[in-house]
């Protein structure tokens, strides 16, 4: 076993100083780690005992693993995972050739179909967060960058529109939640900001690892609404404008949530 | 192993086999206590439990049991079971603890399904049983996702 | 199932008649009130039912609420509050149109029937002394 | 694909008590809870973690459904003589996961 090994050793170098990253940004806004309890808040800082580092191993050894027709690695074409560093806050972002604006998952799922010429794995299975979780884990500490261009200032205005677009049955909106009412108790439990720090994260309810899109869309369920589709442009919209919303704060993945 | 401990777990592992659809009540966790401690009084102290006071989500509870023993003679800790009073089985976790072991101490994530009291008893190499109890306050989701 | 507007008179800020004609029971109404899937009202406001530990506080608490309005008052306000005050986060738990994406399994249906939302007016009314058994 | 991972020292001085943290992918998934379909997900658990360290015990824990999914747990070794830390995890449905790591006691 010398993945995990390995991914260990390079935690114990760069890893505890970069999971501390998760500090409120002076300007009022807080990450969710903030209103987390500290057991909560241990076990992310701590890599050895974060949950979500058995995923981020996994893309590990999924990065090193020949896959598909074409039977290339990522590490073929990219090298070492630490070249992805500063991809994840950077995204989403404008694919030229697709003239689409792609998530990161979504980009890393264009990548396995054109250059590995390997079949998608569904959303939210594990080998997808896992490969996902260890491109983004490679990002740990830095700013979050958003980048701008038509395409993109587009689908963050979309986004927007689409945030305080009251939904579902209990017809509310997430900014009336996480804009208007962050900070107040909702049956007891603590409203976050809902910046999009640390995705793919660990989520307690969940038992694992999830992604910003189901985020999202649980969401979504629990105003009644019905939930816009995996990968659908909506859920990319939404991304664009949490992304820009959470400009400049620090980026955790993998995070831990209640 | 030997045979004492695999007794232990093993007697520990049919109690946590509860009949379907059944659920803890205080009244079952005294059971399962007094079939580990068969007749032996217990008594209060040596045992930290450690779990924070309100959990934010009752997925994943940390918690830390440890017992003050020099793990020598007599003052060895044979094994820690650690119980609760409203999940659908009162049992937790037993650990036995060979003779590598450096301190009688686990650090383990417990879900708690509602408010209630841990209880953890410790079983010393002379026979003696210590425990301590924790009252946990859970929280409720207020948005509970459909299982996708 | 009748949820629109033609289906009750607004007079004032009040609806004065019970909807469908239905007689609130106030013992059911605060068990409608507690349940946090059914009426979900404490996810959002506190209320006199210190047997649910997790209260919100993102409304005004339900104490006294009987004291503040009428019972015409209140049905309104659970009717359709929007018409009192767009800007509301609080759902309008007798409405079915003018909504957005509703789920497919409680698309047509409101929050609550008449009949229930009758058995909460009457459980509100009796909120009468603010801060009371809290 | 269970990787197990499992922290541990990889030198350490002659009876020094040191920490072992360990985390494995598993749901384990209650048996208490209803699907979709409002039948009971079967049960799913790990049910035992046993670690030796040199050829003798150090721990054997007996899992319930009320162990968190993706098991952690951290425990304390002693460290006479050098050795493999060995670590195996079985559980329901043929589950079976191990870790071994040398450890050089000096």
């Amino acid at each position: 076993m010398k993945r995990p090994a390995r991914i260990w050793a390079i935690l114990v170098v760069a890893g505890f100083a970069a999971a501390a990253g998760a500090q409120t940004a002076t300007d009022g806004r807080r990450s969710g780690f903030a209103d987390m309890s500290p057991a909560l808040q241990a076990i992310q800082r701590d890599d050895m005992s974060n949950p979500a580092m058995l995923w981020v191993a996994e893309g590990e050894a999924q990065w090193n693993a020949r896959a598909g027709n074409a039977g290339k690695s990522c590490a073929d074409c990219h090298g070492a995972g630490e070249s992805m560093r500063g991809v994840a806050v950077r995204y989403p972002a404008f694919d030229a050739k697709a003239r689409t604006v792609v998530d990161l998952d979504g980009r890393i799922d264009r990548c396995r179909n054109e250059h590995q010429r390997a079949s998608s794995p569904a959303p939210e299975s594990r080998p997808r967060l896992a490969i996902a979780a260890y491109v983004a884990f490679q990002s740990r500490g830095m700013a979050i960058a958003p980048p701008t261009g038509g395409s993109l200032d587009a689908a963050a205005i979309a986004g927007e529109a689409l945030y305080r677009q009251r939904l579902g049955q209990l017809n509310l909106s997430c900014a009336q939640c996480h804009d208007e009412r962050a900070g107040g108790s909702l049956a007891g439990v603590a409203i976050p900001q809902a910046h999009p720090t640390g995705y793919p994260l660990y989520r307690s309810e969940w038992q694992g690892l999830g992604s910003l899109q189901r985020r999202i869309r649980n969401c979504m369920t629990g105003v009644r609404a019905e939930p816009y589709p995996f990968g659908a442009p909506e859920l990319v919209e939404l991304e664009v404008f949490l992304m820009r919303r959470a400009a400049g704060m620090a980026w955790e993945t993998p995070a831990v949530r209640p | 192993m030997n045979a004492t401990r695999r007794t232990t777990l093993a007697g520990i592992a049919a109690l946590a086999v509860a009949p379907f659809g059944a659920h803890a009540t205080p009244e079952t966790m005294r059971a399962a206590i007094a079939a580990v401690a068969s007749g032996r009084p217990m008594r209060e102290g040596k045992v930290t439990l450690d779990i924070q006071p309100l959990v934010d989500n009752g997925n994943t509870v940390p918690m830390r049991v440890e017992i003050d023993s020099r793990m020598e003679g007599a003052d060895r800790v044979r094994a820690i079971h650690v119980f609760n009073e409203r999940n659908p089985q009162p049992h937790v976790l037993s650990v036995a603890f060979g003779p590598q072991a450096g301190r009688a101490s686990l650090s383990t994530r417990i879900k708690l399904g509602d408010t209630q009291k841990v209880v953890a008893v410790a079983e010393m190499e002379d026979g003696t049983l210590w425990t301590a109890g924790v009252d946990v306050i859970v929280t409720i989701a207020a948005c509970i996702e459909g299982i996708e | 199932m009748p949820a629109s507007a033609a289906d009750y008179v607004v007079t004032g800020d009040a609806i004065e008649r019970p909807l469908e004609g239905a007689i609130g029971d106030a013992a059911r109404g605060r068990a409608i009130v507690a349940n946090r899937t059914l009426g979900l009202c404490l996810l959002c406001h506190s209320g006199p039912i210190p047997e649910e530990r997790f209260q919100g506080n993102l409304a005004p608490p339900l104490d006294g609420a009987g004291s503040r309005w009428s019972e015409g008052q209140l049905r309104l306000r659970l009717v359709d509050p929007a018409r009192l005050a767009p800007d509301s986060p609080m759902p309008a738990y007798y409405r079915t149109d003018g909504l957005s994406r509703v789920a497919p399994a409680f698309a047509g249906k409101p929050i609550l029937t008449a009949a229930q939302i009758e058995d909460v007016v009457a459980y509100l009314a009796t909120l009468r002394e603010p801060g009371a058994a809290r | 694909m269970a990787i197990p991972l499992v922290n541990a020292p990889a030198r350490v001085r002659r009876g020094e008590v040191f920490e072992v943290k360990t985390l494995v992918a598993h749901p384990m998934e209650t048996g208490f809870r209803p699907g979709m379909n409002g039948t009971l997900i079967p049960r799913d658990i790990v049910q035992r973690l046993r670690c030796r360290f040199a050829g003798a015990d150090v721990i054997d824990v007996a899992l319930s459904p009320a162990v968190a999914a993706n098991p952690y747990v951290a425990f304390h070794v002693r460290a006479e003589r050098s050795g493999t830390l060995e670590l195996t995890w079985t559980g329901d449905n043929g589950f079976s996961a191990s870790h071994s790591v040398a450890i050089a006691v000096e």
